[in-house]
């Protein structure tokens, strides 16, 4: 436990934001440079996570638990719309037998 | 205690980038659970251990295996996919990068939240999260099961098979501008 | 808070009518309990706060807006009944959706936490996302359903961004302790820009701002009408009524009044000049709405430079401008399901042609609610707009104002050759065949805009 | 006072009467109703004038009938003002009105429109009479405007050609021209003076310094107005084309009255015109240019009409110059002398073409005083008289104008003693090819009607013995008009005269033997020709210059009227279609076009969806970040 | 009450005729209507005292100082006169030129009459906007369903070109609303009390004589005005060109003149120069016109822009002059309009290359014409010369140039109006069976004729109307800091 206690005093705060935005940082690019709608899916869920971590360290940093009830509301939500996005999918994948998202551009103009 | 965050910051970076670049959605798959773990490991560090059990329940528990649920179910695993062009790609990394710096050079100067002297240890400790969700927080939680219902509901519309479907529909059966 | 619960239990009721196969009894159900929100919302004004951990507060302006939406709910659900008596399967669970997506949208015009937002907006978007997909067999919608999703969770994944850092300054979701940071601060360190920034991100793409509008038109197009109708109306009011609940309690500093013009600018140009072009009347009426969230965007703009939490007036404009908006879009919508049917599924803008000779009430009707839309006299888009432009004056925008001005301009071209194709006959006429339900609805949204027009102190 | 109120109102009301009556019955009056009914109204209008004219005591008169526009201080009224000079020109134009009016009934006896142009003259007629009455500039405008329009109508009668309407419209439009003039002439005196009436006008004007710059403006564009209505240069070419009307109508409007609402004008503001030299030096040179252009214009036409209209043109010009060198008098007993003769010749020439069932070439004319007798001993007596060959009307008139003139100014004298000549040779050639040698044309010449000789001689009779209403102190006489008119505009009692009776007589001498060296010569040439070569094209360069009129009429187009449709065609064509459409077009194109193009960003494409929702986001944070 | 009423007798008769459509007796019925309102207005006129009246005087949104207030000076109640006396001929045109459904027809022409008395009676800024954008709505469907060639086109753009004006105003007077004190009021009284400082009068002054500008139409906003006219049905030309030409110049009269003077006064010289610029401009133009229609669009555009320019003069003979000038011009509108639908009833076309030579078949057509077209060149006793004179008059006290430039549209105006005569009415006959004027266009335009030569030659019967107005507006400008 006490060593545990010392990581907030030992590593600072901006560490935390840094990777938590190196982190949300790579979920974007993901969501960008990839075609296969579940691995966009994946980046989301990174992102998210990245968005996590920053909220527990803010938390720990301020003593206060808000910050981590966020978390598992955030928890919830993505639990939600993923169940909700891989129906999509399953529903996609069906009628167009792609996960391509280039291939869904009937709606345009 | 600096070196055991930087080891798995090390690891969430390098899995994050592996699930961006894995050719194979099982890869990707697989590199997202390490990076969850790593993060869990995070969420100990900081002191959130009721978070990071949940973390690893939903998460690597329940949300990834349902990815690779789906994924097997839709037979993706061997489905290679069609790189996106170089230019493309090009702006997404520099878009990315962009972002991260300009949030980088803001924080520079930015937060400067100090280390507290009374700090509490025993925020993440199941007993406190529960205090709290259950009382200040009761009303997003009574909430939150009408988002469940609501996903649950429009998952199972939305996946299940309908007697009469019709799969592949050619677009051109669809009713369309055709007076423009 | 009694509402809300009424009408989660509502869905749930629903839920269970469609899972005995009672299809018929569907919207009356609903609308009865919308019904008693509304009654619930009227009667059960003074709610104690606390009760609620701080979490939503029922003030005169929420209830507003959700006696507004509940409104616009109703009257979409007495369509309901004939747009989806040919469906067989998931009826009750499209109801249901809905219910619980209202539910969403009580929760965003009277949040107080930035949690709430949150929890919100996903309660809010999650049974669109579904809704949207509605038309299982459709590629259109299941493609509008995916886009819409995908779309909207990256904007939920900047929401939170925002909220982070906004929690990371004041270790707590309360706008209250916001606000009191902000005050403290004065202008205000970056960490505090990006936050608010990121939390504007989030709400800007629930309301269609340019450039996070790229779902609109996709998506409209995509949707079931119905659920169209409900997208464009009560999640649009829901949106701007959580829009304006964030920006209010900023007292929009400096920073966060610049990136306002520039989505004003941007939404009231992209919207208005793309629609000049469209002819594909859901399309259309998709650009459209974007326009409009850039006058509501003008609206939002002039709470610079007020106290925090002292824009009244700038609510009242947006309770005044949504409503009447969306009277005017879900009579539309119905007219163009209407036509829709009498042309074997087209929907271009030309399958009005002939409304006025066979249905001269309803091209009346039309005619109202087109005008509504573009602002002309005794219309009640005509006075939403002008309170608008008089709070952008008053706040002096001068400038933006006057885009906004020309921008109306363009507005009512596009408008106007949708009403010129009202007024044409065709050569072959064309059967129009209106249930009596779908005539009292459009009547009422006609009427209701032009009452409203006349006498606008009655909102 | 009643009876001259009364008679005043009379004198205009009758032929409006008249007009009204006519015009708007022309279905129901049959045969020579019209006509009658039409003579009838101007003679009673002359009795009246003639009335009023016996009755006058030398004072002036402002006959009120109401206010007419009343606007802030602006009061106009509309009434009538009876002095001396109206007076004399209600005797003239109700007077040789009558003459006109009578003859036109034989002349248009058969014309079907009979009534519409009797209706037409008597309009006519009441817009001169408005005009010469006018207590007010903007009354007389009325008038000035009225006859304006009755011309233009009376020009075009037969519709049917389109040459008649052009001259019909170019008579009116040359007249606006000047009315320009008139009308920035009346703003000007409105402002300055506060007051339209004449009187009051000239009261205040008076009282002006001679030369100030106002009255010259004022003057100047007063003249401008009077340069349009009496056919001055620049504004002339419209008169010669206004002879496509019928002959009556040349005679009444071209000749003898409207033209000379110029110079009436002139002399009723010649107060104003009497402290304005350098305006008065202007008209002079105008009136002698003038002059000498219509006399050298004359010289060669071949149009019966047209050579009278260039005399008129020429004899406008001597008016003009006389009222140059402030001979107000002289130039209104020219006026009225040249309305005697000038109308007659006119009527005579309409005899003569009613003679040859509408010729008009004087070329396919000759030998004509066998068969037309009245008309020939009439035309010859005009033309004496025109010539000015003592002691027939014209001769005192011209030489009290070319006295006049001498004194102001020798080389003006000259040139207009040079014109006399000119008029002379250009009379006599017509007189001869008309009346003397063998007959050239084809058809049967016969006399004209009663109707139409009576007029002819009564015009006769009257340019023989109307020298006598001026005759000079040196023959005895005692200016009898000069001193009537003298009661009436104050500017005629300013002449002076400082010649000598010796320098009257050697003047006098000088041109009357010109003049008749001339006819002699003239006769000479034409006297006994038979046949005439009319082609111009082996004619000396001046010569053939001059035969086509100076090639003013060619100036003018290419100078003006060509321009003015290319300007309108392309003010049309590149303004309108080319610029002012297209840039309003354009920008809702250009709209369009920029909606058209913007709508292909939405590709349809998730992935460049999200790649904009996320440029945008980048973008906005950098403003963000480097904004604040 | 009455003058509420004024409002409600086309709307109520319209509202009858648009839903009961009695096809055959809709002409009467409106005609009756606009009788009606005609007598009101000639009450009004009778009962005149030569004081401001303010008829009603209501609430209706205190909190952007909306408020329902109707009333008429003496330059409100000549607009009042001329619409009244002009619509039942407008109305009477149909009779014998009828262009589609009669119900229909007359229901548009009777609502913009409604909104136009709305216009003239109206003293609150708000409620003038209303009614000055309401009534383009009928007139748009009139334009939509009986104009001519490209009728959906064209009708569009004069739509849009007209709202860009009627936003600008709109602008204007939510910025000028906002500077009252609060509570604010929009009321023409509490806008005509505010001092605003120089430096915004001068910008404000545009944005709001934009949208009279383009309502008159004034040379560069003119564009929709040729092709507008020449493409509308001949009632909905005579409503454009007699009426709602006009009401840019009241507009101006009672927003510029009142809200923004000093603006105004430093602007003149620019307004005067385009007006007088697009005057000559269009008069240039009208003479080579191959349309009858057209040209007489482009007479009207010259028209206006000599009024406009004469409203700037800022003196009591310019202003009177345009006031008087603007009942002149209606009904001389009315009646070219008219003659050029009977003309091209009878040839099938507006197209001059149709016409000519129709004076030996139609006598009495060509001498109504000729005293229409008396009054088009302004001939002295014709109601034209007395506005067109005071019109000078102004101009030469204001500057003698200008004058000059003005007074050349006399030569213009000639050259133009009688060429379009000679072109319709004159030349050889073409031997094409056509019917001289019958006792309904008798009926209808001697009585026009008859007024313009009574107002000719009695103009006091209406210059003393507005002769106390102006003097009060032109003592407002002097009494100015």
């Amino acid at each position: 436990m006490e060593n545990v206690m010392t990581a907030i005093r030992v590593v600072p705060l901006d560490h935390y934001l840094i990777l938590s935005f190196l982190l949300f940082s790579i979920g974007m690019v993901g969501a960008l440079v990839r075609r296969n709608i579940i691995i966009v899916i994946m980046c989301l869920e990174l992102m998210l996570n990245s968005v996590n971590l920053l909220l527990v360290a803010f938390s720990a940093y301020h003593s206060d638990p808000g910050g981590q009830i966020m978390v598992f509301f955030i928890m919830l939500v993505a639990a939600a719309e993923v169940t909700v996005g891989l129906a999509i999918l399953v529903l996609l994948k069906r009628n167009t037998d792609s996960v391509d998202m280039n291939q869904l551009n009937r709606l345009k103009w | 205690m600096l070196y055991l965050f930087y080891f798995f910051a090390a690891i969430s970076v390098i899995a994050a980038l592996v699930v961006v670049s894995a050719k194979s959605p099982i890869n990707s798959v697989i590199a997202l659970v390490v990076c969850f773990l790593s993060i869990a490991a995070h969420y100990i560090l900081l002191n959130a251990q009721f978070l990071a059990m949940v973390h690893v329940i939903v998460y690597t528990g329940a949300i990834m295996v349902l990815m690779l649920f789906v994924i097997m179910l839709l037979n993706m695993n061997t489905v290679v996919e069609v790189r996106k062009p170089v230019v493309t790609r090009i702006l997404a990394v520099v878009t990315g990068g962009l972002f991260f710096l300009v949030l980088l050079a803001a924080t520079r100067s930015g937060l400067s939240t100090p280390v507290p002297a009374d700090f509490d240890p025993g925020i993440g400790l199941v007993k406190r999260i529960g205090m709290s969700l259950f009382q200040e927080f009761l009303v997003p939680f009574e909430l939150s099961s009408v988002l469940f219902l609501s996903a649950m509901a429009g998952a199972m519309m939305l996946a299940k098979k309908d007697g009469t479907a019709n799969v592949n529909l050619p677009p051109s059966s669809e009713p369309n501008d055709s007076r423009a | 808070m009694s509402a809300l619960i009424l009408i989660s239990v509502l869905g749930v009721l629903v839920l269970y009518l469609g899972l005995f196969d009672k299809k018929s009894w569907l919207a009356p159900v609903s609308i009865l309990g919308l019904l008693g929100a509304m009654a619930l919302f009227i009667s059960g004004y003074h709610i104690d706060h606390e009760l609620l951990g701080g979490m939503v507060e029922f003030s005169a302006f929420s209830i507003g807006f959700n006696i507004g939406m509940a409104i616009i709910t109703a009257l979409i659900f007495f369509f309901g009944s004939d747009y989806y008596a040919r469906q067989e399967h998931h009826v009750a669970e499209q109801y249901a959706l809905m219910l619980f997506s209202l539910v969403g949208g009580f929760i965003l015009t009277s949040y107080t936490s930035m949690l709430m937002l949150f929890i919100g907006i996903e309660i809010l978007s999650i049974p669109l996302y579904i809704l949207a997909g509605g038309k299982k067999q459709s590629l259109r919608s299941n493609e509008a359903s995916f886009k819409y999703f995908l779309l909207g969770s990256f904007s939920t994944a900047f929401l939170l961004m925002g909220i982070t850092l906004l929690y990371g300054l004041t270790g707590s979701f309360h706008l209250e302790a916001l606000a009191a940071h902000m005050a403290s601060t004065g202008t205000g360190d970056m960490v505090q820009n990006f936050g608010l920034f990121f939390v504007v991100t989030g709400l800007a793409f629930k309301v269609g701002a340019v450039p996070f509008h790229f779902w609109v038109p996709d998506v409209y197009q995509g949707a079931p009408t119905l659920v169209t109708i409900f997208m464009s109306t009560v999640v649009k009011m829901a949106g701007f009524a959580a829009f304006f609940r964030f920006i209010d309690i900023t007292g929009m500093p400096d920073a966060l009044a610049r990136i306002m013009v520039l989505l004003t600018l941007a939404t009231l140009l992209v919207g208005n000049v793309i629609a000049l072009k469209q002819t594909h009347f859901k399309r259309l009426m998709a650009y459209s709405s974007v326009a409009h969230s850039g006058f509501l965007l003008l609206a939002l703009l002039t709470d610079h430079g007020h106290a925090a939490g002292h824009g009244d007036a700038i609510g009242h404009t947006l309770h005044y401008y949504t409503f009447t908006y969306s009277l005017a879009t879900t009579g539309l919508f119905i007219l163009f399901t209407i036509a829709k049917r009498a042309n074997n599924g087209a929907e271009h803008n030309n399958i009005f042609q002939g409304l006025f000779a066979a249905k001269p009430w309803l091209a009346l009707c039309a005619l109202a609610m087109f005008l509504s839309l573009a602002g002309i006299p005794l219309t009640a888009g005509f006075i939403a707009k002008y309170q608008v432009f008089l709070l952008a004056i008053g706040a002096g925008w001068l400038k933006v104002t006057l885009l906004g001005v020309l921008m109306a301009l363009l507005g009512i071209y596009y408008y106007i050759m949708v009403v010129r194709e009202v007024f044409v006959t065709p050569e072959e006429p064309v059967r129009f065949e209106v249930s009596p339900l779908n005539w009292v609805v459009v009547s009422v949204c006609a009427v209701g805009v032009l009452v409203l027009g006349v006498w606008p102190g009655l909102v | 006072m009643v009876k001259t109120d009364l008679l005043a109102l009379l004198v205009p009301a009758l032929p409006l009467l008249g007009a009204i009556i006519i015009g708007f019955g022309r279905r129901r009056l049959k045969g020579n109703t019209a006509g009658m009914l039409g003579t009838a109204m101007v003679a009673l209008g002359f009795v009246a004038s003639l009335l009023l004219f016996l009755g006058h005591d030398g004072e002036t008169h402002i006959v009120h009938l109401f206010s007419w526009i009343h606007v802030g201080a602006m009061d106009i009224p509309f009434a009538f003002q009876i002095d001396a000079l109206s007076l004399w020109m209600m005797l003239i134009v109700t007077g040789i009105g009558t003459l006109i009016h009578l003859y036109s009934i034989g002349y248009m006896h058969d014309d079907p429109r009979v009534a519409t142009f009797f209706a037409q003259l008597n309009l006519f007629s009441f817009s001169m009479l408005l005009l010469v009455m006018g207590a007010n500039f903007l009354v007389t405008f009325i008038g000035w405007e009225g006859v304006g329009l009755c011309s233009y109508l009376l020009i075009g009668f037969w519709y049917t050609t389109p040459e008649f309407n052009y001259a019909g419209r170019k008579a009116f439009v040359m007249n606006r021209i000047g009315d320009i003039g008139m009308v920035l002439a009346m703003a000007l005196m409105f402002y300055q003076f506060g007051t339209l009436t004449y009187v009051d006008v000239m009261k205040q004007g008076g009282m002006m310094a001679t030369g100030n710059p106002l009255i010259v403006t004022a003057t100047l564009l007063l003249f401008l107005g009077a340069t349009g209505k009496s056919a001055q240069l620049p504004l002339l070419t419209w008169l010669p084309d206004a002879m496509a009307g019928p002959t009556p109508v040349s005679a009444l409007i071209h000749a003898a009255t409207m033209v000379t609402a110029g110079i009436f004008l002139v002399v009723r503001s010649s107060v104003l015109f009497q402290l304005a030299p350098y305006t008065q030096d202007i008209i002079l040179w105008v009136g002698v240019a003038t002059a000498l252009f219509g006399a050298t214009v004359g010289l060669f036409q071949n149009d019966i009409k047209k050579v009278l209209a260039y005399s008129t043109v020429s004899q406008l010009g001597y008016m003009f110059a006389a009222l140059g060198v402030g001979a107000y008098s002289a130039g209104m007993f020219h006026v009225t002398t040249h309305a005697f003769f000038k109308a007659l010749l006119f009527l005579g020439a309409g005899s003569v073409i009613h003679a040859l069932g509408g010729e008009q070439d004087i070329r396919k004319m000759g030998g004509l005083k066998g068969v037309t007798k009245t008309t020939y001993m009439t035309f010859l007596i005009a033309t004496l008289a025109i010539a000015g060959i003592p002691p027939l009307s014209g001769f005192f008139s011209k030489d009290g104008i070319l006295a006049s003139t001498f004194a102001e100014s020798p080389l003006a004298y000259g040139v207009l003693v040079f014109a006399a000549m000119l008029t002379a040779f250009y009379m006599f050639r017509l007189l001869f090819l008309t009346f003397f040698g063998t007959y050239r044309g084809k058809a049967h010449p016969h006399e004209s009607p009663k109707v139409m000789t009576v007029p002819l001689m009564v015009l006769a009779v009257l340019s023989a013995i109307g020298g006598a209403l001026n005759i000079p102190h040196i023959f005895g006489g005692h200016d009898w008009l000069k001193e009537f008119l003298g009661t009436a505009a104050d500017g005629i009692g300013m002449e002076h005269l400082e010649l000598s009776a010796n320098t009257e007589w050697m003047l006098m001498a000088l041109s009357t033997t010109l003049v008749v060296l001339t006819i002699w010569y003239t006769w000479t040439l034409f006297g006994k020709k038979t046949t005439l070569d009319g082609d111009t094209a082996d004619m000396p360069f001046l010569k053939r210059l001059i035969a086509k009129r100076w090639m003013l009429d060619e100036l003018y187009a290419s100078l003006f009227e060509k321009p003015y449709g290319w300007i309108s065609k392309h003010f049309f064509s590149i303004g309108e279609t080319k610029v002012a459409v297209p840039l309003t077009v354009g920008t809702g194109k250009a709209a369009l076009g920029l909606g058209e193009w913007l709508r292909k960003v939405q590709t349809g494409n998730t992935s460049f969806y999200l790649f904009g929702m996320m440029a945008g986001v980048v973008i906005l944070l950098i403003i963000t970040y480097f904004g604040g | 009450m009455e003058l509420l009423a004024l409002i409600l007798i086309p709307l109520l008769a319209g509202a009858v005729l648009l839903f009961a459509r009695p096809e055959k007796a809709a002409r009467g019925i409106a005609l009756v209507s606009t009788l009606l309102s005609l007598a009101l207005v000639l009450w009004l006129w009778y009962t005149w005292t030569g004081t401001a009246v303010t008829g009603i005087s209501h609430d209706w949104v205190p909190a952007w100082g909306m408020r329902f207030v109707l009333g008429y000076g003496g330059i409100g109640l000549l607009m009042l006169i001329l619409t009244g006396v002009l619509f039942p001929f407008i109305i009477g045109t149909g009779y014998k030129q009828p262009v589609g459904d009669p119900s229909l027809v007359n229901a548009m022409l009777l609502f913009t009459q409604a909104a136009l008395f709305g216009v003239f009676l109206a003293q609150n800024a708000f409620l003038f906007y209303i009614f000055f954008e309401l009534s383009l709505v009928p007139i748009f469907f009139l334009l939509m369903f009986w104009g001519g060639e490209h009728k959906r086109a064209i009708t569009v753009r004069f739509f849009l070109y007209t709202l860009l004006g009627g936003l600008a105003l709109l602008f204007s007077i939510a910025y000028v609303t906002l500077q009252t004190p609060a509570p604010h009021s929009a009321d023409f009284a509490a806008l005509a009390a505010l001092h605003l400082p120089m430096s915004t009068q001068v910008w404000l002054f545009w944005t709001m004589f934009l949208a009279f500008a383009i309502k008159m139409p004034i040379f560069p906003f003119h564009s929709w005005q040729p092709e507008t006219y020449t493409m509308a049905p001949t009632q909905g030309t005579m409503v454009l060109s007699a009426v709602m030409g006009k009401m840019g110049l009241y507009g101006i009269i009672v927003f510029l003149f009142a809200i923004v003077p000093e603006g105004a006064q430093h602007w003149s010289s620019v307004v005067i120069g385009l007006s007088l610029f697009g005057a000559l401009y269009a008069g240039v133009i009208a003479f080579r016109q191959n349309d009858l229609k057209r040209m007489i669009a482009y007479s009207s555009m010259s028209h206006l822009g000599l009024m406009c320019a004469a409203l700037f003069t800022w003196n009591t003979y310019g202003i009177s002059g345009t006031l008087y000038q603007m009942l002149a011009h209606g009904v001389l509108m009315i009646c070219l309009f008219y003659i050029v639908g009977a003309v091209s009833q009878r040839t099938g076309s507006t197209d001059f290359s149709s016409m000519g030579g129709l004076k030996t078949r139609m006598p009495r057509f060509a001498l109504l014409f000729m005293f229409v077209t008396a009054n088009a060149i302004a001939l002295p006793l014709t109601q034209s010369f007395v506005g067109e004179w005071l019109i000078y008059n102004g101009l030469w006290q204001w500057d003698n140039w200008t004058a000059f430039a003005g007074v050349v549209l006399i030569v213009l105006g000639a050259i133009y109006m009688l060429y379009a005569y000679q072109r319709v009415m004159l030349g050889p006959d073409r031997e094409i069976a056509v019917t001289d004027a019958d006792d309904e266009e008798h009926f209808f335009l001697v009585p026009l004729i008859a007024i313009t030569l009574v107002l000719g030659v009695f103009p006091n019967v209406i210059l003393h109307l507005v002769d106390g107005p102006v003097q009060q507006l032109l003592n407002s400008f002097t009494s100015l800091p």
